[in-house]
């Protein structure tokens, strides 16, 4: 049977959010674990998922960065673990330097909640195993920092060699350069991103014009994890 | 004749005011990771501005009395500094 | 407020000989009228509380209504209204701190927060300064805590410039079996979780009971700065905490602080207390006087029976929240405090708790003449093109959406009717059945200034409206006043008919009113009230949230049907005040058997899958009803409005703008149309077809087969959409 | 021997990262108020922190590794400044 932690920390708010959908909707053994208990054994995913760690102080992620949990989950990679990083977890991820680039304070100043339309490019690893090139992804997002940032060197030697969530054209809602949405290893096996696959599982959910795309990332996993990726 | 100024605004909470952000970084950051000689945070906001000014008395000033006008602190919470960057 | 003579003699009685310093900051505290009522107790016993569904009406920290039989509702309404008016950010921020705990002291799970904003005009400096700050606040706070922000109600008038009205709301669900906990006996012990205690906030409820000084810089003390993350830790470790059955008792610790907190406590329940002064976390060092009465924000109150200490502070460690255990409670009635072995106070809890009610004097103003009055010699009728647009672009009536994006109204994945999409927030219980919950809140303060009776019952009106139009069963309703100096007849006067007003109505539509909060004093620096406001919360039943409806039209050639019938009501509307600049009339008439027999008609559309969309009737009325539902859709129309079902009607203005209570619009599917006038006939109910939806790019509205108007409607989305952000980022 | 010093970090963005919130500070606030002397607004963070040490270089290097170390700041996008507060 498939286990996947649910990391939380001090201020994170999704963790009952992800935790419902893996276990609900996926049928998925799930935990939510505080960070004080955490350790890389035994799971064969982990998620981060969103809220404001530590209150979002300093840095958005930047002190649950810090954590013996991250710290210890740095380990991941080389195990080969799949780990999924959503909104403040994206957050976590690239302040530990487990994914490249910045995400700075949304360039209209204010936090923002609002559905968009994204794009996958270059679709590897276990989180994105059942999309194509160009698969369109509806889901909402809700954030204060998440306009990512990345110098044109590093976009073009590591982001355009990895897979890719892109914002459509028009629905950018912060700022991000290159439309960036979503930014994940070489080998897919990390993926962080800003908006909330887990507001985008059910039916009931998407407002109109809307289709509940964030599932595909879940089923990826779920998949991935009994075939391989 | 007039010179560029860097002037520096550096709006705190008051003292005795609550500083959640700086006790959070203190307490979960700088104390867990063995920083004991840090016996305080306290956080604030930054401003760098470039100004035209015959002086750099007259920077300060011109600055001093944008922030009350303008409301850039509030003075019910904040307390604020303009000084000439160094 | 300090004590007046009077109540300095009555505690002299109550204590026999002179109080200390410390009973008197104490008797300060909690007579206050932020915190015990004293001038609103009379009134308030008029409001009709109780009824079927009622667990716990008012008294506690919240109310809880029994929705489904497994499931109870907690939900409560709040202002924060001065603070807000002096340091806007954390002012609205520690509103929505001081709403959370109060649902979290019946032991419920926060789900949903609402927040209804009076604001001032955004071109003005000072009030757009505010706008952005109190936004900003709720949004950081509200964010942080993980607790969506669904919906709310928004308003901008000049009255608001220096003195805004905050008023924030929060639910919770909860299993009726854990709800209302256990009663606290003697020797159980007293903890207090949360935050230090610090020198901030001190004495605020005093200070949220008078007006606003000239000098706010001496209120100083009165600044709290909210702290979200160790609000957060609260929510957590409390939930885990009530899942474990390791606490018997809870509250928060709001205005009066410890005081408040000790004294209620033990006074609902026949208690005494002993309590420690100095085991209190501090931030800083501070006198006993200023332990008992500061108004440090994110504490709650434990009752912990002495032998599940270990468990409650196992869970506290492991979540890193601060506590300590500060005392007991006793048999003999009597508060006794101590502060390293010196008794400070020892005061009888009743007698603290509960001050004698005043009888305010109560005079109706001169100038409330202006709404008692029926309006005579309306301007001649300008053009409707330019009038429509005009009404439209009211800062009342665009799109909320510059406030609403800046909260997550998602998190908790129960948002199924989102902000703006319909006429209140739906919420799923999320227990794997199909059952939710409807919320929303609304106010009119230009009607209860004009007549405060009827505005304050229409506000009720409306607030029952927008929970049937999105398909639920109203249940309940919680009230907050805003009024101004209760000292002042005149002002009193106000507060006085908004009671009655909603009073009357509750009991009309049966609707319990379950709880509520005053907040008087609303008034600037020169001693003017601000427009006295009655703000409504109100929960609905859904029984099915794939049927909760919103209020987009869906497709093309489907029916637009008006219910309810129009009267020429045009006082205190937006229109009379977007186009002639003019608040005066009698305002629309409360019509509750009307409410009741067409809200009953369209709870039963909507169930029977007759309709598409609906939208009730409100400001700006039937055009710009019509139009917002247009432009949600993207789907134009074209009706005529010869065909509105109408009486006394002398100007075309009056069947656009009317504000007539009571009405609906839907959108009838074809093949329902006839089935929908079946039902109609049978309930009583009057409907009008007055046009069909058009999929095409323009809204048109004839007389018989006049074109009256015809407008762009991309035109009209894009302003609708833009006007309140360009007012207010591009405004100053 | 140790003092209680006083030090200041300042956290802004570094050239070529752009700075919404202080470029709106300027055009929607500044400029708008008339205040054309001001050329330009840049926005940080500031932490004011009270450490011990046996002298002011002490305590700024102190401080200095500690940023590095706790990532105090984010060296993709920012630019550091330690200093003694005067
Ligand atoms: N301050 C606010 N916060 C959150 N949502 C708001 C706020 N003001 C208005 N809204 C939302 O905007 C939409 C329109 O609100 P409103 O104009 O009050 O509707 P109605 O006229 O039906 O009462 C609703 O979804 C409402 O919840
Ligand atoms: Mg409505």
């Amino acid at each position: 049977m498939v286990k996947v932690a649910v990391l939380k920390f001090p201020g994170t708010n999704c963790d009952e959010d992800v935790h419902h959908v893996l276990k609900n909707v996926f049928f998925v053994d799930s935990q939510i674990v505080w960070y004080k208990n955490f350790s890389l054994n035994g799971w064969d995913a982990i998620i981060i998922p969103g809220g404001f760690s530590y209150g979002d102080w300093l840095r958005a992620g930047a002190i649950a960065a810090r954590t013996s949990a991250i710290e210890e989950l740095i380990n991941a990679r080389d195990i080969g673990v799949p780990v999924l990083g959503i909104c403040n977890g994206f957050q976590i991820l690239v302040e530990a330097g487990l994914l490249p680039g910045a995400l700075l304070p949304n360039e209209s100043g204010r936090f923002v909640c609002r559905w968009v339309r994204t794009y996958v490019e270059r679709p590897r690893g276990p989180w994105l195993s059942l999309t194509t090139e160009g698969y369109e992804i509806h889901m909402p997002v809700a954030h204060g920092e998440g306009r990512y940032y990345i110098d044109e060197e590093n976009y073009q030697n590591i982001l355009l060699k990895s897979p890719l969530i892109r914002y459509a054209k028009g629905d950018n809602p912060n700022g991000s350069v290159y439309d960036i949405a979503g930014v994940a290893s070489e080998d897919g096996l990390i993926l962080g991103l800003m908006p909330h696959p887990e507001r985008s599982s059910e039916d009931l959910l998407p407002p109109r014009g809307f289709r509940p795309g964030g599932r595909i990332i879940f089923e990826s996993l779920v998949y991935s994890l009994k075939r391989g990726w | 004749m007039t010179f560029i100024h860097r002037v520096e605004i550096i709006i705190t909470n008051k003292k005795g005011v609550k500083d959640p952000e700086g006790e959070t970084i203190h307490k979960h950051l700088i104390l867990r990771k063995g920083y004991n000689v840090v016996h305080n945070v306290r956080t604030g906001k930054y401003l760098l501005l470039t100004v035209s000014a015959s002086s750099e008395e007259e920077a300060v000033n011109i600055v001093k009395e944008m922030c009350e006008k303008l409301r850039i602190y509030n003075p019910v919470v904040h307390d604020i500094e303009v000084r000439i960057r160094g | 407020m300090p004590l007046s003579l009077e109540e300095v003699e009555e505690i002299r009685r109550i204590l026999g000989r002179e109080p200390t310093e410390e009973e008197l900051a104490m008797f300060e505290a909690q007579w206050s009228e932020h915190c015990s009522y004293k001038s609103s107790k009379l009134l308030l016993k008029l409001l009709p509380s109780e009824g079927r569904h009622v667990v716990v009406g008012p008294g506690r920290d919240a109310p809880a209504v029994k929705v489904f039989k497994d499931w109870v509702v907690v939900f409560k309404i709040e202002s924060h209204n001065h603070p807000s008016a002096v340091d806007p950010y954390n002012g609205a921020a520690t509103g929505i701190g001081g709403i959370v705990r109060d649902i979290l002291s019946l032991g419920a799970k926060p789900i949903a927060l609402l927040d209804m904003l009076y604001l001032g005009n955004p071109r003005n400096p000072h009030a757009n300064w505010l706008i952005r700050g109190i936004v900003r606040g709720i949004s950081d706070y509200g964010n942080r805590i993980g607790i969506p922000t669904v919906a709310g109600d928004t308003w901008f008038d000049n009255a608001f410039n220096s003195q805004p009205l905050v008023n924030v709301a929060c639910i919770g669900i909860a299993k009726p079996d854990k709800v209302v906990l256990t009663t606290p006996e003697p020797g159980d012990l007293i903890i207090i979780m949360g935050n230090s205690t610090g020198r901030d906030g001190l004495l605020g409820s005093s200070f949220a009971s008078k007006p606003l000084a000239e000098d706010v810089d001496r209120d100083i003390g009165a600044v709290q700065v909210g702290d979200p993350l160790t609000e957060k830790l609260l929510i957590d470790v409390i939930q885990i905490l009530i899942e474990k059955g390791v606490v018997k008792y809870i509250k928060d610790l709001g205005g009066g602080g410890l005081t408040t907190a000790v004294c209620e406590t033990a006074a609902d329940h026949n208690l005494g207390a002993v309590i420690y002064l100095e085991k209190l976390h501090t931030r800083q060092s501070l006198t006993p006087l200023e332990l008992l009465v500061s108004e440090s924000q994110e504490r709650m109150l434990l009752v912990v029976n002495p032998e599940n200490i270990e468990s409650v502070a196992r869970v506290l460690d492991e979540y890193d929240v601060m506590y300590s255990v500060i005392g007991f409670f006793t048999d003999d009635g009597i508060i006794k405090v101590f502060y390293n072995g010196v008794k400070v106070a020892e005061v009888p809890a009743k007698e603290l708790a509960k001050p004698r009610p005043l009888r305010r004097a109560s005079t109706p103003p001169l100038e409330v003449l202006k709404g008692l009055k029926p309006l005579y010699n309306l301007p001649p009728e300008p053009n409707y093109e330019e009038s429509i647009v005009k009404v439209l672009t009211s800062l009342n009536i665009v799109s909320k959406r510059w406030i609403y994006e800046q909260y997550d109204h998602e998190v908790g994945i129960r948002t199924v009717v989102k902000p703006g999409y319909g006429d209140a927030a739906v919420l799923r219980l999320l227990d794997g059945s199909r059952r939710g919950i409807a919320v929303k809140g609304d106010a009119n303060p230009r009607y209860t200034y004009l007549d405060p009776f009827n505005g304050a019952a229409n506000a009720v009106a409306e607030c029952f409206r927008n929970l049937v139009a999105v398909g639920s069963k109203p249940i309940a309703i919680v009230d907050e006043l805003n009024a101004g100096n209760p000292e002042k007849p005149e002002h009193f006067w106000y507060f006085e008919m908004m009671v009655k007003g909603i009073a009357w109505i509750a009991e009309e539509l049966k609707l319990p009113v379950v709880g509520g909060k005053v907040s008087f004093y609303n008034e600037d620096h020169r001693g003017k009230q601000v427009k006295p406001t009655a703000t409504i919360v109100g929960i609905g039943r859904v029984d099915d949230i794939t049927k909760a409806m919103t209020m987009d039209f869906k497709e093309n050639g489907s029916y637009i049907a008006i219910v309810g019938v129009t009267y020429p009501e045009l006082g205190g509307s937006e229109y009379l005040f977007r186009i002639f600049g003019l608040e005066e009339g009698e305002i629309p008439r409360p019509r509750p058997s009307s409410e009741l027999r067409n809200g009953k008609f369209v709870y039963k559309a909507i169930s029977l899958g007759y309709v598409n969309a609906v939208h009730d009737i409100s400001i700006g009325g039937l055009a710009t009803a019509l139009i917002e539902m247009a432009v949600k859709g993207k789907i134009g129309f074209e009706v005529d409005i010869a065909k509105v079902f109408a009486r006394g009607i002398q100007r075309l203005d009056e069947i656009l703008f009317s504000e007539t209570q009571a009405r609906y619009i839907l959108e009838v599917k074809g093949e329902y149309l006839e089935d929908l006038l079946k039902l109609a006939d049978r309930l009583g109910v009057k409907v009008s077809i007055i046009g069909r939806t058009r999929d095409r790019n323009s809204v048109v509205f004839t007389k018989n087969s006049t074109v009256l108007v015809n407008l762009d409607l991309s035109y009209l989305s894009d302003i609708y959409d833009k006007t309140l952000e360009e007012e207010i980022e591009g405004g100053v």
